[in-house]
């Protein structure tokens, strides 16, 4: 992580902002993979709301790294502007996820889990895409 | 054993007493001169400030340092004089208890402004 | 009973070198990543741990001299220094992990942020070390760490692909999607980790504790040959779990919560609870193994009276190194540091320090003058120079490659 | 002349009474005199020095295979005792 860090200061080129990008996917794919997962397990509260609320922090973390630099391109734009929705919506359903499950409101927790394996899936499109 | 390698059988060595008790560790050797201008084994030193010197660079340096500002150097380092060696095999075994000898201040420090004044330290 | 117990201290040295915070999430990771195409470094991590264990049970009980009272013997003052000054540090950063990984698990049940745990663990900690008797401690977290079985257990739950992992464990190659570079990383890495240099200061010291002689060398094997090769099938295990979970998922493994889903995913709440139970105690056994461990290297090199054998005012250098390790890995934690990142830095960096450790260890289980007949026969000196060279191959392949994979990134 | 430290001599210079080279001290040998006083008997001098030879400079370390041959080869072409009797302890640094 800390030489991650030292990797992501200063400004990038094109391959730079691609392996950030597919980074950030790769974290996002992680989390709502997970979530996902969890939606089928019969867990313990506090963990259920342990474990997605770290999921939550993790897409966060993937956000700022995209967002941190400026695409050196127009290319990288593009790439940009693939990812940033689904990095969107894997925080939202993870959110909503979270909450359905804290309410046992079983319908909403299968829609759910069924969005979060959608976007697995473009995540994980986006990750071969671009590694 | 009829002869000893003072570097390999002694120096860094763990000293224990009659009851297999550490007392510390061959930190130097000292050999006294004779009459006759011979020398001989006379004392196994102990403590930082006889190992100290052995450690060159800023290593030994930092090791010195701590030991005075530890108080454990008051009275230079504790001195065994080797008529008090019964056996020396993978320890330096002693024919002493180690009650006899002067406990290294650091010890005694602790024990009084630390360790001691802790509940349950003496069981 | 007594006999029945007879392993625990193999157990709980095991659980600091296959299942502790960093090892737990590594080993998940791992599986995530590239299913069991490195199930063999665990294998050969638990061969090479074996070995020199035994070596270095055989001089304590022949001699009662622990490894870090070799280390300055045979290597001399300056060299033992250095090796002093990494090992306490790699040893206690590896403690403020385990505090941390202590506290996690307990964050996983009260969903209570794990930092305002680190102080009530770090307190309730030193409180055992300086209170409870060594077997007492050992038996409790050795047995307790033993609910990680869960993990073998929920392996057969699990819908199968079977056939899928012996592939993966029969082919150790990077799984597609993933390069050489990176695969070596994590074998390294796993490698450092079944041998970190703390295990044999803790099981030959403890070995001291529990006043090993010559009568007690077939006691000692028990324990080498059962606690190791246990602690390695548990890390074996959730390896496994997390790849027929997360690997065909092409998710990876970034935190102790989800080291966890596959038992709920398996065995529902009940699974789930002694998972997190036995990360507890595992987690608490390595704290405990570490703190010991940093206040025996330092004793032992420097030849104070040292152990729980003694009562604390008898040994109040060993015990204040005690107190001040385990407030130092209070305060290293509350810098907010990951203790999951951190393990894993550490582990790379005792890599490099492992042939320091190991060497001695070797040379003494030859030394006649020490052991008489019971010097090592022909295997151990084999299995022992092997790897030695793997050690020293992996120290110095270790920093390189944490550089170039930007640390497994 | 007044006592002497084992670092006073190991790891200094060492010269044959004849003047010629020897090397650096390695190690210092006793052995016990008929009043049970252990004497200085000989140097173990080494040119150049190897540290701490690991405990293969006596006979009772017997394996493993690799390390006695290094270490053997080492002492072997590197080492040698001489008597004390014959020994001139230097200070000054030009052979090292």
């Amino acid at each position: 992580m800390w030489l991650g860090l030292a990797y992501c200061t200063g400004p990038v080129d094109a391959h730079g902002y691609r392996k950030t990008a597919v980074q950030s996917a790769q974290a996002a794919l992680n989390a709502v993979r997970t979530g996902a997962l969890a939606a089928d397990a019969q867990l313990l509260d506090p963990y259920a709301s342990t474990l997605l609320g770290d999921q939550l922090g993790a897409v966060a973390a993937a956000q700022e790294q995209l967002l941190a630099e400026p695409p050196p391109d127009s290319g990288t734009r593009n790439v940009r502007d693939q990812l940033l929705p689904l990095l969107n919506g894997s925080a939202v359903q993870l959110g909503d996820l979270a909450y359905a499950m804290s309410t046992g409101d079983l319908a909403a927790v299968r829609a759910h889990q069924e969005q979060l394996r959608r976007l697995g899936d473009q995540l994980d499109d986006f990750v071969e895409r671009y590694r | 054993m009829n002869e000893l390698y003072v570097s390999f059988h002694l120096l860094d060595r763990q000293i224990v007493d009659r009851d297999g008790l550490e007392v510390g560790k061959v930190d130097e050797v000292e050999l006294g001169i004779d009459d006759r201008g011979a020398p001989y084994l006379a004392a196994l030193l102990v403590g930082p400030q006889a190992f100290g010197p052995r450690i060159s660079g800023w290593l030994g340096r930092l090791l010195t340092g701590l030991a005075r500002r530890l108080r454990t150097d008051r009275s230079g380092p504790l001195r065994i004089p080797y008529d008090l060696v019964r056996q020396v095999d993978s320890a330096v075994e002693l024919s002493v208890r180690r009650d006899l000898l002067r406990e290294p201040e650091l010890e005694s420090w602790l024990r009084e402004h630390l360790i001691g004044r802790i509940p349950g330290s003496a069981e | 009973m007594k006999k029945f117990l007879a392993f625990t201290l193999g157990i709980l040295t095991a659980i600091g070198g296959f299942v502790d915070i960093g090892d737990l999430v590594a080993s998940s990771l791992s599986g995530a990543r590239f299913g069991l195409a490195l199930a063999w470094v665990l294998v050969l991590g638990v061969i090479g741990i074996c070995a020199y264990a035994e070596m270095a049970g055989r001089v304590v009980a022949i001699t009662k001299r622990p490894v870090f009272d070799l280390v300055r013997e045979r290597l001399g003052p300056r060299v033992a220094l250095v090796n002093l000054v990494a090992s306490y540090l790699v040893t206690l950063l590896t403690l403020a992990a385990e505090l941390g990984g202590v506290a996690l698990a307990i964050e996983l049940v009260t969903s209570v942020s794990y930092l305002l745990w680190v102080p009530v663990v770090g307190f309730v900690l030193w409180v055992a070390l300086w209170r409870v008797k060594f077997e007492t401690l050992e038996r409790i977290f050795g047995l307790l760490g033993l609910v990680l079985v869960v993990f073998v257990v929920a392996l057969f739950r699990l819908p199968g692909h079977g056939p899928d992992l012996w592939h993966q464990a029969l082919s150790p190659v990077p799984t597609p999607g993933e390069n050489w570079n990176t695969y070596w990383y994590f074998a390294v890495s796993l490698f450092a980790s079944a041998l970190t240099p703390y295990e044999v200061f803790f099981f030959s010291s403890g070995g001291v504790e529990e006043n090993w002689g010559p009568r007690q060398l077939p006691e000692m094997r028990v324990n080498v040959f059962i606690g190791f090769p246990l602690g390695g099938g548990l890390a074996l295990a959730l390896m496994a779990v997390s790849a027929e979970v997360f690997h065909p998922l092409d998710a990876q493994v970034t935190s102790l919560g989800q080291v966890a889903l596959p038992a709920a995913l398996a065995l529902g709440r009940l699974g789930l609870a002694v998972a997190i139970l036995g990360f507890f105690a595992a987690t608490f056994g390595a704290a405990m193994e570490t703190g010991l461990s940093a206040a025996y290297v330092v004793a032992q090199f420097f030849g104070w009276p040292w152990g729980k054998r003694l009562q604390p005012r008898r040994a109040a250098r060993f015990h204040t190194v005690l107190l001040v390790s385990v407030l130092l890995g209070i305060v290293a934690l509350m810098t907010t540091i990951d203790p999951i990142q951190l393990t894993e830095y550490m582990l790379v960096f005792s890599a490099v320090v492992l042939p320091l450790t190991y060497l001695p260890i070797l040379v003494v289980a030859n030394d006649r003058g020490y052991l008489g007949d019971h010097v090592n026969g022909r295997l151990a000196n084999a299995v022992g120079v092997i790897f030695l060279v793997v050690i020293v191959a992996a120290a110095a392949a270790a920093i390189p490659l944490m550089i170039v994979t930007g640390a497994g990134g | 002349m007044s006592d002497l430290v084992t670092a006073d001599l190991i790891g200094k210079v060492a010269y044959h009474r004849s003047g010629e080279y020897l090397g650096r001290v390695a190690d210092v040998v006793v052995a016990p005199d008929p009043e049970g006083t252990w004497r200085v008997t000989h140097l173990v001098v080494s040119h150049p020095p190897w540290g701490r030879l690991l405990g293969y400079e006596r006979d009772e370390e017997t394996g493993p295979w690799l390390l006695v041959m290094l270490a053997r080869r080492m002492l072997r072409r590197n080492t040698r005792r001489v008597r004390w009797r014959e020994v001139r302890i230097g200070e000054d640094d030009r052979h090292a």
